[in-house]
């Protein structure tokens, strides 16, 4: 077993665990702990995947700024209690549901990806992915969804400016 | 260099950005000189132009400019954005620019306080650009684009005084009027197109001579063509929009509706006189249009009060002549009419506009400047003129010397463009001879009778009493053109034939008609009397502006001919009428049993179908969450079955 | 390794406990969470796709569903600040008048 | 084997390093600060107090540790432990001296990244901290923290584009070598003002220090998320702020004062250390002199500063840049 093999097992099981974590805690704020959990061990992964750039902008975007609003808005609100967990009546067969279906997905999934791509090999020629590579493609073959991008940021910061406000 | 051939459309263009964005603080001098330079500046690219296809070396008829940009492609049908610069559209574009720019100049002190100034010159400069684009195109539908916009800028400009809902209406009427043309011509770019492939004018005009003489394709699309040339060029039956037309400025008549828009036509024939050359058929009923179309305009002038109206019939009269020159082949004399037309219709509509501007010397210095208040009196009445002679002396020599070089007097420029027509059509067709014949005289009666009521006797009004002089912004340009319209005819004299030679490339050597001067001695007598009657008859005519007019004896049909021969009231009455019951039958039975009923339906259907389905909209989140995870499980399944079945 | 079937394995894995997630919990936070976690693990397979073929267009992919992800979270985390004002609860099931 | 023993070395001593200049960073803040307020200050540990923080730190090792009843007891516990993390590792990308064996990373092409990613996971521990501890004070500090925290970064990162797109790279060892050539007017505090300022600015609110510091604004919230604290864990806290104050002042001389760069580098490579450790004290010292002056903002006009006026004013800085730039005057 090589050593990136080694690394990558111990970080999914922190991964799985975290997501397991996060379905099951009872508090929001532990919830939302066990997601960072989860994206910085994704992250982590970015740079065994020779994406070091995104690794980065998934610390500072989800870690450091989507994570922190959910945590802010838990804190604010006070609703980190999730007790009372009891569905609607009309929903009882809601959960086993889900959890077959959910099952059934990954098995699809995991078929599809294993089986179609997974065998392949890794390109031998990585190319470099610094902040100057992904640049250059942002702004040369991206460009319009990058301005479409910044057109729908402007449009959320309205958004929840809109939605927030006093009335 | 690429950008060198675009620059004359560009110009204007730019004129019209610079007014249309920072007008409102440059003031109307500025504004003024912005639009002015700019159409200057395009006339000195188009004299470069005109020089460099002079310079063309033989057997090249056109400067070779691919701009490389692929405008339309769509299965066969690739369209450029291509420049066709040979001598015609170089002859075009110098009429254009030349005539343009002049007219803007006029327009400066023309238009001087008019609260839409700015408006004026952004029409105005949108004008030249799509005319040029009209022009330098090199294929039907580029050609077309310029066509629309300068119908655009027409309708624009007509109805530019738009306060006054009759300013509005011609303009509304010019448009539609123009538009049943333009169907005709779009039809004839349709069938171009199924019949050759291709838009482009070399190619189409490579691709004649595989069909024959009178293939009934070729006769369908060249009077398609003349549908369109007949609305833009004001021949019958579409010619009835061009008097309306005087409710614009009367630089925009001089410019649009006298010297460049309505010679579109003529131009459009001109450039495709390959096809037309293969339809003879076209060609008779183009001629005899034409010829008709002079004749009677020529006849509704004499009895016109309205100094422009007369221009205004007096003008569709001329495009009669060019109109028919087209048809008789004499495609030379038409271009060389166009071009001298354009001298003197122009002079002769700013001159009017000069004369207008005189007459409203005393109420603006009481009121203000056009179109914003009601004149106390008509300025435009001739009846209410008389004696400008001695109050506007420029004016009346610009305005005497147009008007005789339109009456086609020796040595002026009317005459020798005029007696190559009349030459021309009396070796091919006697009854086009006949019809161009007379209007040649009624020509010259209602010139005669024109200058006699404007500008001698005795001022009948207050206003024509205190008439002044235009100022030097406006006489100017009068004087330039007054030396062209005099010196024109040099273009094309008899026997050295510049004009034809230069055309030769692109109209092919033409067999000159000799220069007869029988015809022309017993024209130029016949037009001197014509003159002479008007003098007598008029001389004394009005001593008061309500007097009869002498042709009133007439009687009914000095009615007929004044009414314009009922064609406006026949339109009116009958064609409109026509329409509306028809359109009424179809909103009936049609839109409200037809095709509602199938909307309405499909919306019952709808509405009883998703009430049903309403029961699935439970309002939990999670519920339609489940849904979709089902949705995914299946369609990634059938990709998993159909994956594994291949 | 010399290929990426154990990243997309585990971009599956996370992505089917996003989905759980999403369906079985009540709270409109929690339900937002989970939605973050499919969105990453899809990413997690974007970013290894991109690394077997070489190609930054994978990557690319994962910078645009960030910055949409961030803009939901805006506007979601808003919405659940007026309902919670509201209805001083994030449950989604609670908020079930739009139905037919 | 050697290069991971080598990391592991250098981590090491930053780690020592890094607590050795906490220790001492409260001592120079006691004696500047009491200086600057005509005082003597802690004079007594040993010669010139210099004893003073290893005194300070016993106490706080040796005092029994509470918790309170209704906290979360994980997080409670947690939270120091969190806070202190980043305030650490905000060290790895720095470069102290010319060499690459003065930096943790080494050449990291995208460091400046790293440093933007990591100040803003800065805010976990005082939210948390104030969240877990149950208190209204507490909690209310936790959450001006974050937002606080939140806001500052935004104009924090424009700066440090505008910083960037001179240098046009995003490696700390490449800013400083591009104010390294010519003389000290090559150093961006001179090309760069607006920006310099912003990022003292922004640095200052980052570390939650007056005037910025309303997150344990004493008048308003006692302690604000460090109330509850006491014991080892709040020197945890104490920790971390120093520590970043130290980490602040060494980008602020990376960024904008040339970093390591100075006279005779290049042939005494050793003496990049020394420029390196005179501005960071000297920023220091800066950040020591404001807190002495500069009373407290309001917290509403704290928020609109930040975001009304700091952040437009990065927004055109960096567009200016980027004209100058294009325009070929930098």
């Amino acid at each position: 077993m090589s050593g990136e093999l080694i690394v990558f097992i111990v970080l999914a099981i922190i991964s799985v665990a975290a997501a397991t974590g996060l379905l099951t805690s009872r508090n929001a704020v532990y919830a939302a702990l066990f997601l960072i959990i989860n994206f910085a061990t994704v992250a982590v992964m970015y740079l065994m995947l020779n994406a070091p750039f995104l690794a980065i902008i998934q610390i500072s975007v989800y870690a450091g700024a989507i994570m922190v609003l959910f945590l802010f808005v838990i804190m604010l609100l006070g609703a980190e209690r999730l007790n009372g967990e009891v569905l609607s009546k009309d929903l009882k067969w809601q959960r086993p549901l889900a959890g077959g279906l959910g099952v059934l997905l990954l098995i699809q999934a995991a078929y599809v990806f294993v089986s179609r791509f997974g065998a392949s090999p890794v390109a031998p020629d990585l190319i470099k992915s610094g902040p100057m590579e992904i640049g250059m493609k942002l702004f040369n073959s991206y460009l319009l969804p990058f301005e479409v991008t910044s057109v729908l940021l402007l449009v959320a910061i309205i958004g929840a400016v809109v939605l927030t406000r006093e009335k | 260099m690429q950008l060198f051939y675009i620059s004359p459309i560009l110009f204007p263009l730019l004129g019209l950005l610079i007014n249309a964005t920072l007008g409102k603080r440059l003031g109307e001098r500025a504004i003024g000189a912005v639009a002015s330079l700019m159409v200057i500046a395009a006339f000195i690219v188009s004299a470069m132009v005109f020089s460099q296809v002079g310079a063309l070396p033989e057997g090249t008829s056109a400067i070779p400019v691919d701009l490389g940009i692929p405008w339309i492609q769509v299965g066969t049908l690739t369209v450029p954005f291509g420049l066709q610069l040979d001598a015609l559209s170089a002859t075009m574009m110098l009429i254009v620019t030349g005539v343009g720019a002049l007219i803007h100049i006029y327009s400066i002190g023309y238009m001087h306080g008019d609260p839409r100034f700015q408006r004026f010159f952004v029409y105005l400069n949108l004008f030249i650009a799509s005319m040029l684009v009209l022009v330098m195109s090199n294929n039907f539908l580029l050609m077309f684009v310029g066509w629309e916009l300068v119908g655009l800028c027409s309708y624009l400009l007509i109805g530019f005084w738009f306060n006054n809902i009759k300013n509005a209406e011609a303009g509304r009427k010019a448009f539609v009027v123009n538009r049943i043309g333009d169907v005709g011509f779009i039809l004839a770019i349709m069938a171009i197109f199924v019949a050759f492939g291709t838009l482009t004018f070399t190619d189409v005009f490579s691709k004649v001579a595989t069909f024959g003489v009178n293939a009934p394709i070729i006769v369908g699309i060249t009077l398609l063509l003349f549908v369109g040339a007949t609305g833009k060029s004001a021949q019958i039956p579409l010619f009835v929009w061009l008097p309306d037309a005087m409710a614009g400025p009367t630089p925009v008549s001089a410019l649009i509706h006298a010297a460049t828009m309505v010679t579109a036509g003529i131009y459009m024939m001109t450039r495709a006189h390959v096809l037309f050359a293969a339809a003879p058929d076209t060609q008779t009923v183009v001629a005899v249009v034409g010829a008709l179309t002079a004749f009677v305009a020529g006849s509704v002038a004499l009895t016109q009060n309205d100094i422009k109206k007369v221009l205004a019939y007096s003008t569709i009269s001329q495009l009669g002549f060019m109109v028919a020159a087209a048809g008789l082949g004499a495609y030379v004399a038409s271009v060389f009419h166009l071009a001298t037309h354009a001298f003197f219709k122009a002079l002769l509509f700013l001159a009017a506009g000069s004369v207008i501007h005189g007459m409203e010397h005393l109420s603006h210095s009481k009121h203000g400047a056009h179109g914003d208040h009601k004149e106390p009196i008509d300025p435009q009445d001739m009846r209410n003129m008389g004696g400008l002679r001695t109050k506007m002396p420029v004016t009346f020599i610009v305005f005497l010397i147009g008007s005789l070089a339109l009456a086609g007097i020796f040595p002026l420029a009317g005459f020798w463009s005029k007696d190559e027509i009349i030459v021309a059509a009396l070796s091919k067709n006697i009854l086009v001879f006949v019809l161009l014949g007379i209007t040649a005289v009624f020509t010259a009666f209602y010139v005669g009778r024109q200058l006699v009521m404007v500008f001698f006797g005795k001022p009948r009004t207050e206003d024509a009493a205190h008439a002044a002089e235009s100022s030097p912004l406006m006489t100017i340009p009068l004087i330039i053109l007054a030396v062209l319209s005099a010196i024109g005819g040099a273009l094309n004299l008899p026997g050295v034939g510049s004009l034809g030679n230069w055309l030769a490339p692109v109209l092919g050597e033409a067999e000159a008609e000799a220069f007869q001067i029988g015809v022309a001695g017993f024209f130029t007598v016949l037009s001197i009397a014509a003159l002479a009657g008007a003098w007598a008859l008029y001389r004394n005519a009005y001593a008061k502006a309500d007097d009869k007019d002498p042709l009133q004896k007439l009687g009914p049909l000095y009615t007929f001919i004044k009414r314009a021969w009922f064609i406006d009231a026949i339109y009116k009455d009958v064609v409109v009428k026509l329409f509306y019951a028809a359109c009424s039958f179809l909103a009936r039975v049609f839109d409200i049993g037809g095709i509602d009923g199938v909307v309405n339906g499909a919306g019952t259907l709808v509405q009883k179908a998703s009430g049903g389905l309403r029961k699935a909209q439970n309002g939990f989140v999670r519920s339609y969450g489940l849904m979709m995870l089902v949705g995914v499980v299946v369609i990634v399944a059938w990709f998993v079955y159909s994956a594994g079945a291949r | 390794m010399n290929t990426i079937s154990p990243y997309i394995l585990l971009s599956a894995v996370l992505f089917t406990m996003g989905v759980i997630g999403f369906l079985t919990r009540r709270n409109a936070i929690m339900i937002f969470m989970s939605v973050e976690l499919m969105l990453n693990s899809a990413n997690l397979a974007f970013v290894a796709f991109a690394h077997q073929w070489g190609q930054l267009d994978g990557q690319m992919f994962v910078f645009f569903v960030m910055a949409v992800a961030a803009a939901e979270v805006a506007v979601g985390l808003a919405l659940i600040v007026t309902v919670f004002r509201t209805k001083q609860s994030a449950n989604v099931d609670e908020l079930n008048q739009l139905k037919g | 084997m050697a290069p991971i023993l080598l990391f592991f070395l250098k981590s090491v001593a930053l780690i020592i390093i890094a607590l050795a200049g906490f220790a001492y960073t409260t001592l120079l803040e006691r004696r500047f600060i009491a200086r600057l307020q005509a005082r003597i200050g802690p004079n007594r540990a040993g010669p010139q107090g210099f004893l003073q923080p290893v005194a300070d730190g016993l106490k706080l090792i040796v005092k029994e540790s509470i918790t309170p009843a209704q906290a979360d007891k994980v997080i409670y516990f947690l939270a120091p432990m969190i806070a202190v993390i980043p305030a650490l590792i905000v060290f790895a990308v720095i470069p102290f001296g010319s060499d690459p064996i003065f930096s943790l990373m080494g050449d990291l092409n995208i460091g400046v990244l790293y440093i933007l990613a990591i100040l803003s996971i800065g805010v976990y521990g005082s939210a948390l901290a104030g969240w877990s501890s149950n208190n209204k004070y507490a909690s209310l500090g936790g959450l001006r923290a974050s937002a606080q925290m939140i806001s500052y970064e935004l104009a924090l990162g424009l700066s440090l584009v505008a910083v960037v797109l001179m240098a046009s790279s995003a490696s700390l060892n490449d800013i400083v070598k591009y104010q390294q050539p010519g003389n000290i007017l090559g150093w961006l505090i001179f090309r760069q003002p607006i920006a310099a300022i912003i990022f003292a600015i922004c640095a200052m609110a980052e570390l939650a220090r007056a005037p910025f510091d309303l997150v344990e604004a004493e008048q308003e919230l006692t302690a604000g998320f460090l109330t509850e604290y006491g014991g080892m864990k709040f020197a945890l806290f104490y920790m971390s702020e120093y520590v970043k104050m130290i980490a602040m002042s060494a980008l602020f001389a990376t960024f904008f004062l040339g970093g390591w760069s100075g006279p005779f580098v290049n042939e005494v490579p050793v003496l990049s250390l020394v420029y390196f450790a005179i501005k960071v004290v000297i920023g220091l010292l800066i950040i020591v002199w404001v807190r002495a002056t500069l009373p407290r903002f309001r917290y509403d006009k704290l928020m609109s500063f930040g975001w009304k006026a700091l952040l437009p004013i990065g927004l055109a800085n960096v567009m200016l840049t980027a004209l100058l730039i294009v325009l070929g005057v930098y």
